[in-house]
């Protein structure tokens, strides 16, 4: 199925230091992205590997209106936010690698990117996972401060198959009862693993979906930087000020498999062709030439660019050091209580004392 | 020291946490305006407003998910929910989110979350409202869980909880909101992770928590008329568990019987009872022995209530089993 | 609040023999709440009692609605659907009881009334737990015959508390996706527990929340016996010849508190007023009488059948035999396998072979 | 016999069902067009269509209380969960529900039910995706919970949950998907509640279940070659349990070690140890050990992750220390 992009951004292309930027981080994502998979093949990284393939665009976008003071949940699908939301390659490339140098330690790896500092709590698993904490960090922001335009505000991300899921509408209709500062953003990239939308969403129109909550939401070409960016910035605004939830469905498409193992075959020939012709990176770096905001040399400088980070990634990756097995239950707890059960596989349970004799 | 109830010390303990710590809010179905199905934040929503005590739809996973993000975020939300029955809607948060976050995300951030919820059966509430499902939470790393038995140790442990910076289940009891004891009235900060020697004896431990630990020093007290001598170890915390202490008392009483609520297999019994032939495996002079419920779905109609929970009498028979088995092997070995 | 009703019924009272019938049901089930009230503070009764009191007109108009050859699903509040679905008094009062002859052999209580031959599939107590099972059952109507009006259907009973519950999100979408028989009526007393509705839907004109799924819902009077019965009617035609999900909200009053032992302080005394002047048992009935299509005598005759039966229930409830706990494991399971724990509290976990000397 | 995969197994066996009753039926996130997570209904949906081969929605609360409910009306559904990591998105379901059903209803009604779900760490899946959860399963009355550890076992006993009118938890193992053995070309029905000896010895039982079963076995071929015999006990069914397999094998062995990939406190080992300590008591020469996964939400990190997880190096250290300790007891003893 096709999803039809509502509103169609009718942006031209604004010249100015703005493109460059947001073509960097696309050029990035997409060399990092590229690399991951690789990486995986080689048995650099473990577990699932999820990547942002065909959703540049709309990570860009979104990256691009939410501010630093600005919390942001995620999935499991979710390198390319952590890169454009100014996080260094080096450090998720070793978190995908496991390593201490990783942004969580090596102990989240893929699906689990988490850095305070730029107020990305967390990549997700479990699908809707993330969507009640993500609220309940909206909650907190009401008794932190007051509304208006420099408010905090949390914007939390899902993907379209996760629309069904119960954890979404007990969610959304908390944040629009308890009025708070939320925007979800649901990425449509048309698939959930298989899946596609009209087989598992009965209205698959899925920013009508704030219906049953009195959210109106917006649909927009998620292969459109300026229209995501835009929409965005306006339900945050309505967020920020009026403490009102917004919805926002970004339409695009995943390039590749549900993730590195998964061959797609689910998907014909042409389907697949189809979407290699509509690459948003490469759309995007075609339309700066041909508009002449960049030119083509200038664009090759950025994609050398990319490459030359997501190498030095990889090789800070690749030197970082590895846990060491004895620091297992250093995040044990954080408030340290007796009796934690510190113990190896091979451990006694209880220490036993010496019999008398 | 001043008599109350068990719900009374819950009530006072969450009025007195709210007072002294601004990002401490409750959350739950009807315990605002409704003053909570068992009434014990009766009066909160009057004294400290809506935003502090939170009304929610029914919504487990919602709001209890929601709570785990507040905590994230540095408040401290203390949820009650009705029954731990209900807390299956919303275990994937507590299980797979809050149990989880400060390691998986390498201690960058911690979930300073309470949740409050009554188990236990008797109450004739049937096989979906009567379970004891505390020893599922025990199970997972992450998660700290306390079942408090007494008001004293309900006010001290809720402190603690609440204080704590990681998720606590905090296992409250139907059948306990109404017993009373004394209970200091200065703070108390409780240990979690640490059981108690309530009662001591020579004969023979029983180990309990909850409401079974009141069972047990009723039978204590009823058969040191009879002159046997029982110790009663109170678990108090199921995550961390005090090993060392059940082990310790066992030791010395070379006999052990676990009593809970619970069904039998896979129950909280098992883990103490795998712990004391492991740990004074020299000493028992006896199998440890459990006293739990029947495995079955718990009937509606009292009769087979009754027959199903674990009750003194139980308890009682056990005891003696032991005992007149032990004394048949001491006899034996000469002693 | 006061929730409005949008589809106020204009049905005329239609005389013959349906309304007696209507009346003698509506009749009954007063009776048997205000009994089952006193029975539970007279501790015949134990665990909770949820009651129909003021949901009379609705219980009536759905079962008149239903077919025999229908499923229904309901709540923890359905004496009156059990008695409305033609169940005898006596067995249901039994199972309140905890009597052997009570519809669930005494084993599940108020909260638990199931009887297979008027297809009458649970009482449940986990809010919204029934919801996907009985979205289930629609399922296996599926294999088993072809749409028309003679198929068989489903209707599931909610509260409009349990619309906020993941299990009404995720059942509904299922149930328009897979195209099933199924009505879900959310039975709108307006408050669950203490909450009303507006504090506990951010969408409050509950029969909307369909929208999610393209389901068209529709709000009736539920006071309105006629009313309930034919858009119950006209949902349950389109599930069966189309194959198409309803979605039907009755709108009436709670009379009393939550559960027998709620004092429902949590009203003013002039709302519980209101409320007593809008019982809908007393209006129907002198509406009936009002307009002549029962004279005061007859229905006087009907109060009193009704009181009858409920008094031969409670001696009926009262004289059957308690549960024998020899009979506790009977119901363990469907299949017989080796090993079942079928032991009692002080039993050994095993029987411990004799010591050799 | 044919020598095949476990996958295989499973896949033949869904097939043979299908083939064979037309009230079985599979649902499950992405079973059909798909083929499976881990491609065990490949080609299903294709020879028998879209009716009985049944994508869901993500939704498991939702559609694994559908498969109830369609059970109630005489299906007979196969649920697949993904891992059983997300089965606590439909606990509720299958706990307070599907399990109580027949007994809360008087018998009147069954649920033939099966769900099918991989559990198990070790593919550096992290914390929420590679947990042990069955000991919850198996606590719960009213529910089967099976966990073949052969593809001939998980043949016949996927053969004997699909024509079984319970509620039965299938538990698979993502690390056995490509293990292989022999499977008996006839059809199998085994028996739900019963364990086996699946391998004799003398001096030791080693108890296990599931994946543990096969490092258990290589860890007893191992130790054979130093003169070491052990026993392995494969529980197969952890509800019902067998106990009685299980203390007649330490009746005759005197030591036993518990193999578990969960973590310990409250895990399946703790029923098994304190069972044997009960029913072979004065059978027993050391105290029942326990290896089992490091309590920790799981690291991604391999070398944290391999720590973490039980090993064939970590059975055969605890066996070491059980044999030594005995054989001093023994010698003490004079024997
Ligand atoms: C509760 C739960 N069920 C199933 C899965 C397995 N799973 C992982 S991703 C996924 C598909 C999600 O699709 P969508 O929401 O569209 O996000 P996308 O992967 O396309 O970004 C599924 C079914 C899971 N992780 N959690
Ligand atoms: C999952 C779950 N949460 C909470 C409860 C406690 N509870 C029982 S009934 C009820 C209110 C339901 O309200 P509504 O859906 O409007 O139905 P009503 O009682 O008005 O018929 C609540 C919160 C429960 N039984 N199950
Ligand atoms: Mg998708
Ligand atoms: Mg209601």
């Amino acid at each position: 199925m096709t999803v039809e992009r509502e509103s169609t951004s009718t942006s031209v292309v604004d010249p100015g230091p703005t493109w460059g930027e947001y073509y960097r981080q696309m050029s990035l994502i997409r060399a990092f992205e590229l690399r991951a998979a690789e990486m995986y093949q080689r048995a650099k990284i473990g577990g699932y590997c999820h990547l942002n393939l065909g959703e540049e665009a709309t990570v860009v976008g979104l990256m691009a209106a939410l501010e630093p003071r600005d919390y942001l949940f995620t999935t499991y699908r979710e390198h390319g936010y952590a890169l454009a939301r100014g996080l260094e390659p080096g450090p998720v490339m070793a978190e995908l690698f496991g390593k201490t140098t990783g942004v969580s330690g090596g102990r989240g790896g893929s699906m689990h990117l988490f850095d305070r500092k730029v107020r990305l709590l967390g990549g997700y698993g479990i699908v809707g996972g993330q969507i009640p904490p993500a609220t309940g960090a909206a909650l907190a922001l009401t008794y932190r401060g007051e509304p208006g335009p420099n408010a905090e505000a949390v914007m939390c991300l899902l993907g379209d198959g996760t629309t069904n899921i119960g954890a979404f509408h007990e969610s959304l209709n908390l944040a629009a009862l308890w009025h708070l500062p939320i925007v979800y953003v649901i990425v449509n990239n048309g698939l959930g693993m298989g899946t596609p939308v009209d087989r598992s969403a009965a209205e698959p129109d899925l920013y009508k979906r704030g219906c049953s909550y009195r959210i109106t939401g917006e649909r927009v070409d998620g292969d459109d930087v300026i229209a995501v960016r835009d929409a965005a910035n306006a339900a945050l605004t309505r967020a920020r000020a009026e403490r009102e939830p917004g919805l926002l469905e970004t339409v695009s498409n995943r390039l590749r498999g549900h993730s590195v193992v998964d061959p797609a075959k689910y998907r014909s020939k042409q389907e697949a062709e189809r979407l290699r012709a509509l690459d948003p990176v490469h759309a995007v770096r075609a339309r700066l030439i041909a508009e002449q905001v960049l030119d083509e040399d200038t664009a090759r400088r950025i994609d050398e660019e990319a490459e030359a980070r997501v190498d030095a990634a990889v090789a800070f990756a690749d030197a970082s050091p590895d846990p060491d097995p004895a620091t297992l239950f250093q995040h044990a707890y954080a408030t340290a209580v007796p009796n934690a059960p510190h113990r190896l596989p091979a451990d006694p349970v209880v220490p036993v004392p010496e019999l008398l004799p | 020291m001043t008599v109350m109830t068990y719900r009374q010390a819950l009530h006072d303990t969450l009025r007195a946490e709210l007072q002294r710590d601004e990002s401490v809010i409750l959350l739950g179905e009807e315990i605002g305006v409704f003053e909570g199905s068992y009434k014990i934040t009766a009066g909160l929503l009057t004294e400290f407003g809506p935003a502090r005590v939170r009304d929610t739809p029914i919504a487990e996973e919602g709001f209890v998910g929601a709570a785990i993000g507040a905590a994230m975020l540095g408040m401290r939300p203390v949820v009650e929910i009705m029954t731990i029955n209900f807390s299956l809607l919303a275990i994937d948060q507590l299980v797979n989110h809050a149990a989880k976050m400060h390691a998986m995300f390498g201690g960058q951030v911690s979930v300073p979350l309470v949740i409050r919820t009554p188990g236990g059966g008797g109450q004739q509430l049937a096989a979906t409202h009567s379970q004891n499902l505390e020893v599922w939470y025990a199970h997972v790393p992450g998660m700290k869980v306390v079942a408090p038995a007494t008001p004293a140790d309900a006010k001290a442990l809720l402190t603690a909880a609440i204080r704590d910076d990681d998720p606590v289940l905090f296992l409250e009891n139907l059948a306990l909101y109404n017993t009373k004891g004394e209970v200091p009235d200065t703070e108390q900060l409780g240990r979690i992770g640490s059981a108690a020697v309530v009662r001591p004896g020579r004969d023979l431990t029983v180990v309990s928590y909850s409401r079974g630990v009141v069972i047990a020093l009723e039978v204590a007290n009823q058969l040191e008329r009879d002159g046997v001598s029982i110790e009663v170890v109170d678990l108090r915390s199921l995550r961390p568990l005090d090993r060392e202490t059940v082990c310790a008392s066992v030791r010395k009483s070379s006999r052990a019987v676990v009593l809970e609520d619970d069904w039998l297999s896979f129950g909280v019994g098992a883990e103490i009872a795998a712990t004391v032939q492991e740990g004074a495996f020299d000493y028992l002079d006896a199998p440890v022995r459990r006293v739990a419920a029947a495995e079955i779905p718990l009937p509606y109609a009292k009769p087979l209530e009754r027959a199903a929970l674990p009750s003194a009498a139980d308890l009682i028979r056990v005891i003696g089993e032991l005992l007149d088995a032990t004394r048949f092997t001491h006899a034996e070995g000469g002693s």
